[in-house]
């Protein structure tokens, strides 16, 4: 899709999307802990998380089904889904998060005013809240990463699709007079997982990896019936198929 | 009436007081640079860039470095004493301490490089800062000319709107 | 910032004076330290990243990693790209690694013990106080004739420093070198050996692999190298199309792996032997075998007469005898349809590939288990072959000048080692910790007087923790190069700390997986924060300063002179350049080279019989070498029959091998020994490792802290998994805090009701309980080494993880 | 017309609270006092440290601070709504209780959005709505609804108010230090027959006005849940659902309050047994009225059986929550129902009784409908825990005070029952001749 920009120049529209391919996936929550470290996610500590305060933008959500010996557990990993009909939008009252023109639901952290509205409205409970100001205990601070802000207490945050690397891949593209190309730009879980289980791109492009996994016979939205129509896409499990 | 008249006063002194704190907050604070440096006499010589080197391949345009400056100051080009200063501190092999004027917010981020791929000048946000022939003559921290920290987001969004370039948050806020 | 370089530089440019033991050498090093690359400089340019080459060490997998470097701060590490073993990815434990660089509880300088043992009172002591403090130790032990006294422990080495310690320990003459570095997973090794004569962990091609039969293997969690294999488990899935493989997992655990798996076997723990060898049972009898790889390849599968006539047992006899489903179904919990299902399926997928780790290797019988399972592969022909077990190539270094002994050390290496490893109580090790701590204590057969800790923490990662903390007592110096206050330097009189892994330069050469050779070139990505130094650096200067023959071992100036020296032998490929190219090597991170490797044609069996031997020869004359030699064991005469050894005398004294004979050497069924009386302790404790902590190093990492249990949504503390039946019987609810109870004591837990265990095992991982190791790590959870026997394998001496029962109750 | 001067006797009464204040509210005053400053150094701390003071967590990001709030605002229903209505039906009984129960309304007005100010992360940026305000979010409605609703509440305050205002302004001394306040506040009120036409006028616009509003006001408090996806929140019959919670607890509200002030000012006569009674039935209606409710939601999910609901409904109804639930089920139904159908303890004591039990048990109404779907999210994560901690707690403690601190403060300013309204209605009666109001006149004159 291409959008005309004033100066009369076809500009490419990009719909961020990501797939995960939960046949591939292990549950090794290498993207939580690579998310956390890309976005300067403090770490709650154990009374904290033992209450529900740990940050994650993205975390693995363990199904586990049956009982002994027949068991089925599956691993699913939730980042913030990037609905395209967003239920926490709708509810934030001074609109400090809003989807951008790329599909992504950004948070405005000098906007928000704690209310949380969204995170209780927000069907995946993605959504995160910062109870304390974030700490980094003596010169752990030294990590942090100078292009994702560190959010202040008393503010919502979440997933941005690594939005500092797309802004990066857009500015390298044109500069260089061309559209970013797929592959070019992927959030840091994306980067790390291991197994390859994680795809990233624009779902504008029907080329791209992510559109063609898209229409997997395999993908399906989480919750789907809920009409959020997610821009993150799963994969399901394949079964071996030998007559056992 | 009294009451009235009171009333009044009271209203000044809170709204007039208000407004100078937010005149004085806004005061360019006059910066004395180590080197009394005139932008317009290097300009007429020299390219921003030649003193500024970052500014095509990075974010940031980069404050001279002692070896950049020496390049031409390594002979007595000038008399002005100076010149003779950056002398003193590559001898003492230390770097100027510049004080920079232009300072963004922790989460904006902006790259030089980007802005001059557009097709911008110097000038479009740096305002006539090439052209001082005074060393320190309106130009403080985040001062008068230019881009400033009283309505950054202002400037930057009215000419972001009049190209067509993003007017998304973040597209500039991290 | 660079106080620890100062100092060092300092150090190592002065005479080392005041120490009368010592020669008065003087020895002109240069920094310790290699240049850091630039971007550990003055920044050239402000606030820009650059991405800094390395190599990861957060486990053993070995990850090429590139580091983003802004200012001088270490800010975000990524997978190296182009690295072989892990393309561009990385694992959490890889991904946390900056908070082992940063974490603000590290041994910031060299320290002395001035209180009580692990009272935990320091003085800070210079540098060159701390060398010659150890220098003159040592010497002076070499002095008294009894180097044998001297102890090194070591772990995690990698490339160089493994080769440096196991140097230094002979060029002084002791024969203490124990290197656990591949603990849980040294009875692959051990089988991997005995079948096929390479000393190492065998390589398997599991991205071609189109059924993988994964015994007691975490491969999700905890198989290294970690990413490699996770790599290779998104392959397997989805790689090829057309093809999807299989993987069957048989754990008495419902693991993470279990749960990836297409199907899980819940194998009674201790079995996976008889049901491997029925699997065999009817491949061999369906004939569903690889005939032409068994005739050209494979030594033992029929009967065999040997050299001096004599008719021998064969594999398939054994098997045919003994090993029919209907025979073993009710041992191990698997019924004989599904042993007869499971056998066809993978002798018909080929290629198939079964494989064996920590679960299996954790029992006493785990190394005959492993003989077991490895001969499955065989039978399909995935030995030296795509998908299956891949002969591993190393890269060519150049050699090192041969180590010239003096008379002292060459009489020191003449003892016996203390952990009686080679004698007949463990006739097949090499080293082993399993009776180390009654050697230490009992001071039998002599006194260990010094020990050196590099990169292990034995009084945290070894069972029978209570022996071992009684015989650290019983060293009289002890001596830690750990970065880190772990509960082994807090026994320690002096810690030398080394830099991180992120601070320093090693060459590091994954373990055995890809088939090609690689390596990797870690480099110091920051300048070091504290003083602290190398530790390749510093046992070089040591053993300078000590002189004479030790020092004449190490005639380089520092570590990087000694690598250079053997990277000097890596040619140029096709993707790497020359080893004597230092600046390029540095700036890829390495040297590999995807085109030597062979996963066809064959594999390089090194066995008497030059083929893959279901008949271990090597087992045979190596137990036969010990007991020729017997008189090293008090208990076993000059000149007894390795019969005699095996039946009566030596070893079936010691451990109660039951086999006798032929079948001894080949894969067969020996039953698992379990401390504890069945009826006090009526549940299997099951250890395991997982993702995020591995065996207990990243319990001071709050990232991997805060993400450990994710199947069970666990964090922050340790927890023991019991099936809701058992936990029901028990009065036990879920999140209950309970005590765990062996026979050699107990610890508490919290139990959680996880249907994914056996009713009559309870399941518990490692990596929690520390009881130093900084804030975060500190009194945290439990570890069950505490109560596990400290026995396992008779034979190699390999540590039983899995072989304690325990009783479980509310606390 | 009978001019509407004080000198009837029968009002001193209603006065004395006023010209002649009694010691005993002091002690009273300072408890309450001391527990709102608690609450104020609470909040403070909470300030201070940030939201993790309190129990919050992920998923359950809304506790008892949004149930107070929404309680609050439903017991503001005590008051303008049922006077206002009773008002427009001309129920002639309810004069003397108006006054009670606008007071209710403003206070807890007062109180009751504050816990949205407390409950934000940053209250720092409480201009924000104002500012920046998006009209798609319930929460906006929320912010106008109220403020209209509060605006209106105490305009249909002050109305009937300044003629009493007046009244208490001619009764004070030259001298005394409070007659500035009353002088300003009457307005001039004279009393004369124009003002009296417009003061009608107003109240009685204000009273048709002011129904609409609080029941829109509700209806957008329900909304704030009612418009989210969240499994039993995301219903339609929550608008009236909480209508009638909260007219049910405003009027269980009232009669604690008309018990209370009947003891404290010895507004006996005043305040019969027959208002009693006739609150108590109307109690009675609305028991019923939530119970049908209650049923209804309660049923639909059950019917409908979708698992995420379920997963709520079973925590609710036989989950961690069962003894909330049907403990509020008892409180609030089923005990109040006995009580009140039976004319034998319909009496002042019974309708007391079963009025502070419905406030437990709508307290709790409030606690289960808010925090049991936090608690299961749709996505079957880590399910949630909450208990709330001493700040949560100290401020829900303090609210309550403060609501009671304002009643007495209220109470010691002005009228607490409207002597002009009764004397309005005394005209009234006298034209009919009404034996009620003669009773009532009767025992005033008993009581002095």
């Amino acid at each position: 899709m291409t959008q005309m920009a004033s100066d009369g120049e076809e500009r490419r529209v990009y719909r961020w999307g990501m797939v995960i391919d939960l046949d591939k996936c292990t549950g090794c929550q290498a993207c939580v802990v690579a998310c956390r470290a890309e976005n300067n996610i403090p770490f709650a500590g154990e009374e904290q998380a033992q209450m529900g305060r740990a940050i994650f933008w993205i975390r693995i959500m363990p199904v586990l089904e049956g009982e002994y010996p027949r068991v089925r557990q599956r691993f699913i990993p939730v980042p913030c889904q990037q609905c395209d009909n967003p239920p926490c939008i709708k509810v934030c009252p001074v609109g400090a998060t809003y989807k951008n023109n790329e599909g992504v639901v950004s948070q405005v952290y000098a906007r928000c005013i704690g209310c949380r509205f969204c995170t209780v409205a927000c069907p995946y409970t993605v959504r995160n809240f910062n109870w304390y100001s974030p700490q980094w205990p003596e010169g752990m601070d030294r990590y942090l990463n100078p292009d994702v802000p560190v959010r202040p207490r008393g503010v919502v945050e979440k997933c941005s699709f690594c939005s500092q690397r797309i802004r990066e891949a857009r500015m390298r593209a044109e500069e260089e007079n061309r559209p970013v190309r797929d592959g070019e730009v992927v959030p840091a879980c994306v980067q790390t997982c291991p197994a390859d289980a994680m795809f990233f791109g624009d779902l504008n492009d029907p080329d791209s990896t992510v559109s063609r996994l898209a229409r997997s016979r395999r993908a399906f939205r989480l919750q789907e019936e809920l009409g959020t129509n997610p821009k993150v896409i799963y994969l399901g499990e394949e079964d071996w198929d030998a007559k056992a | 009436m009294r009451e009235f008249a009171a009333f009044l006063l009271g209203l000044l002194i809170i709204v007039g007081g208000a407004g100078y704190a937010v005149a004085y907050a806004n005061k360019a604070e006059e910066v004395v640079q180590p080197i009394r440096f005139p932008h317009a006499k290097h300009t007429s010589l020299v390219s921003c860039q030649t003193c500024h080197t970052q500014v095509n391949d990075t974010p940031h345009a980069g404050l001279p470095k002692i070896a950049t400056c020496m390049g031409c100051h390594q002979a007595d080009v000038s008399k002005s004493p100076e010149a003779a200063k950056v002398r003193q501190y590559s001898d003492r092999g230390e770097e100027v301490p510049w004080i920079r004027l232009y300072e963004l917010a922790d989460d904006i981020s902006f790259s030089h490089r980007f802005h001059l791929k557009q097709g911008l000048d110097c000038q479009a946000c740096h305002g006539a800062i090439g052209e001082s022939t005074q060393w320190n003559t309106g130009f403080g921290k985040n001062g008068t000319n230019g881009p400033s920290g009283r309505d950054l987001m202002g400037f930057c969004l009215a000419c972001h709107q009049g190209r067509g370039a993003a007017t998304d948050c973040v597209a500039c806020h991290k | 910032m660079s106080i620890g370089r100062r100092t060092f530089l300092k150090l190592a440019g002065t005479t080392v004076v005041g120490a009368t033991l010592l020669p008065n050498v003087s020895i002109p090093l240069p920094s310790p330290q290699p240049e850091a690359p630039a971007a550990a400089e003055e920044p050239a340019v402000e606030d820009v990243a650059t991405w800094v080459p390395s190599v990861c060490l957060q486990c053993d997998g070995g990850c090429g990693i590139m580091v983003r470097v802004i200012d001088g701060r270490a800010i975000k590490i990524e997978g190296n790209p182009s690295y072989p073993v892990n393309r561009g990815k990385l694992c959490p434990k890889g991904q946390a690694a900056l908070q082992v660089l940063y974490d603000p509880d590290r041994i910031k300088w060299p320290m002395q013990r001035v209180g009580e043992r692990g009272q935990g009172q320091w003085r800070r002591i210079a540098w060159p106080e701390a060398l010659n403090l150890v220098a003159s130790r040592l010497n002076a032990l070499r002095g008294r004739g009894a180097p044998q006294s001297l102890m090194v422990w070591s772990g995690r080495t990698r490339g160089q420093m493994g080769t440096l310690l196991s140097r230094f320990t002979e060029a002084f003459g002791s024969p203490n070198y124990l290197e656990n570095r591949f603990s849980g997973a040294d009875a692959a090794l051990k089988a991997h050996y005995l079948a096929t004569g390479i000393n190492e962990l065998p390589a398997y091609d599991l991205s071609n692999t189109s059924y993988l039969l994964s015994f007691g293997v975490s491969f999700a969690e905890a198989w290294r190298p970690t990413v490699s294999v996770l790599r290779a488990f998104g392959h397997m899935r989805r790689g090829t199309p057309g093809r999807r493989s299989k993987i069957v997992q048989i754990d008495p655990r419902f693991s993470p792996s279990a749960a990836k798996a297409d199907e899980w076997i819940p194998i009674q723990p201790g079995t996976d032997a008889l049901l491997a060898l029925s699997i065999a049972h009817v491949i061999i009898k369906e004939k569903l075998y690889d005939d032409a790889f068994l005739k050209d390849s494979v030594f033992g599968f029929q009967d065999w007469r040997g050299p001096d006539g004599q008719k021998h047992m064969g594999y398939t006899a054994l098997v045919l005898d003994e090993y029919a489903p209907s025979a073993v179904a009710e041992r191990t919990g698997v019924s004989a349809d599904d042993i007869t299902r499971l056998a066809r399926e993978f002798a018909t997928h080929r290629p198939a590939l079964a494989v064996a780790e920590r679960g299996v290797s954790g029992h006493t019988n785990g190394l005959f288990s492993h003989l077991a399972i490895q001969s499955l592969n065989a039978l399909v022909g995935s030995v030296g072959a795509t998908g299956g077990v891949i002969a591993q190539e190393h890269p060519p270094l150049a050699a090192l000048q041969p180590l010239k002994l003096d008379e002292a050390a060459r009489k020191g290496l003449g003892n016996i080692r203390v952990d009686r490893a080679g004698t007949s109580r463990f006739p097949l090790a090499d080293g082993t910790s399993q009776g180390l701590a009654d050697g230490i204590l009992r001071q039998d057969p002599y006194l260990v007087d010094t020990l050196l800790l590099y990169y292990t923490n034995p009084l945290f990662s070894q069972p029978g923790l209570t022996q071992f903390h009684q015989a650290f007592q019983k060293i009289p110096f002890i001596v830690s190069f750990s970065p880190f206050m772990d509960e082994s330097s807090q026994y320690a009189d002096l810690i030398l700390p080394d830099c991180t892994f992120l601070e320093r330069l090693q060459d590091d050469e994954p373990p055995p997986h890809l088939g090609s050779p690689v390596l990797g070139l870690r480099q110091p990505v920051v300048t070091p924060l504290y003083d602290t130094a190398n530790t390749g650096d510093v046992l070089i200067l040591l053993a300078r300063m000590m002189g004479g023959a030790v020092g004449a071992a190490f005639p380089w100036r520092n570590f990087e002179e000694m690598l250079r020296q053997r990277l000097a032998g890596l040619p140029a490929t096709s993707t790497s350049p020359a080893g004597t190219d230092w600046e390029r090597l540095r700036q890829q991170g390495g040297w590999w080279d995807p085109g030597a490797a062979k996963t066809e044609g064959g594999y390089p069996f090194t066995t008497p019989s030059k083929k893959f031997e279901l008949y271990a020869q090597l087992m045979q004359r190596g137990l036969q070498t010990v007991a020729d030699a017997g008189g090293q064991n008090p208990a076993s005469n000059p000149g007894d029959r390795l019969d005699n050894m095996l039946s009566h005398v030596g070893i079936g004294a010691y451990v109660g091998i039951a086999a006798q004979g032929d079948k001894a050497f080949l894969p067969h069924y020996e039953s698992a020994h379990f401390a504890g009386d069945e009826k006090e302790y009526p549940l299997y404790l099951n250890t395991y490792k997982s993702m995020a902590l591995a065996e207990g190093r990243g319990g001071n990492e709050p990232w991997l802290l805060e993400v450990f249990g994710p199947a069970l949504g666990e964090k922050w503390t340790s927890w023991i998994e019991i099936n809701p039946e058992t936990a029901r019987r028990l009065g036990i609810a879920d999140k209950d805090q309970v005590w765990m109870e062996s026979a050699f004591g107990r610890i508490p837990a919290r139990a959680r009701l996880f249907a994914g265990a056996r009713p009559d095992t309870v399941n518990m991982p490692f990596g929690f309980g520390h009881r130093a190791y900084g804030r975060w790590a500190k009194d945290r959870g439990a570890n069950p080494n505490w109560i596990l026997a400290s026995d396992g394998d008779p034979l190699a001496g390999l540590v039983g993880w899995s072989a304690t029962r325990v009783k479980v109750y509310r606390a | 017309m009978r001019r509407l001067e004080p000198e009837s006797a029968d009002h001193d009464l209603v006065f004395q609270p006023i010209l002649r204040p009694g010691m005993w509210s002091f002690p009273v005053a300072g408890v309450l006092l001391a527990v709102v400053l608690w609450a104020g150094y609470a909040w403070g701390y909470q300030l201070m440290h940030g939201l993790g003071v309190t129990g919050l967590n992920r998923p359950v990001f809304w506790g008892i601070y949004v149930t107070n709030f929404i309680f609050f605002i439903g017991i503001s229903h005590a008051g303008t709504l049922i006077s206002a209505i009773l008002r427009v039906t001309h129920a002639g009984w309810r004069r003397p209780i108006t006054r009670a129960a606008e007071a209710i309304t403003v206070f807890a007005l007062m109180i009751g959005p504050m816990n949205i100010i407390i409950d934000l992360g940053r209250a720092d940026r409480l201009l924000y709505p104002f500012i920046f305000g998006r009209f798609q979010s319930p929460l906006l409605w929320d912010v106008m609804a109220i403020t209209t609703y509060f605006t209106g509440s105490v305009i249909y305050l002050y109305l009937p108010l300044i003629p009493d205002i007046a009244m208490v302004r001619d009764r004070l001394s030259r001298h005394d230090f409070r007659r500035p306040l009353y002088q300003l506040l009457s307005l001039g009120w004279t009393g004369s027959e124009e003002q009296r036409r417009r003061l009608s006028r107003a109240i009685g616009i204000m009273a048709v006005a002011i129904i609409p509003i609080a029941v829109s006001v509700h209806t957008v408090v329900s909304w704030v849940l009612a418009m989210t996806i969240q499994p039993m929140w995301h219903s339609a019959i929550f608008g009236p659902y909480f209508v009638v919670g909260a007219i049910f607890s405003g009027i269980a509200t009232l009669i604690i309050a008309m018990a209370i002030l009947r003891r404290a000012f010895h507004l006996e006569p005043v305040l019969t047994p027959r208002h009693f009674n006739n609150l108590g039935i109307l109690l009675l209606v609305m028991t019923l009225a939530w119970l049908y409710f209650t049923f209804a939601e309660y049923l639909t999910t059950f019917y409908g059986g979708e698992p995420s609901e379920m997963a709520v409904f079973r925590a609710k109804v036989w989950g961690d929550y069962l003894w909330l639930f049907w403990g509020m089920v008892f409180i609030t139904f089923v005990i109040p129902f006995f009580i009140l159908a039976l004319p034998k303890t319909r009496t002042i004591a019974g309708t007391v009784v079963a009025s502070i039990l419905i406030n437990i048990g709508m307290w709790i109404e409030r606690f289960t409908i808010v925090v049991p779907t936090l608690i299961h999210p749709r996505l079957p994560y880590d399910p949630g825990q909450y208990s709330p901690t001493w700040v949560e707690w100290s401020i829900t403690a303090g609210e309550f005070a403060a609501l009671a601190l304002l009643y007495v403060i209220f109470s010691k300013l002005f009228p607490i029952v409207s002597p002009w309204e009764i004397s309005e209605g005394e005209a009234e009666e006298a034209l009919k001749a009404s034996k009620s109001q003669r009773v009532v006149v009767e025992a005033l004159a008993r009581q002095r």
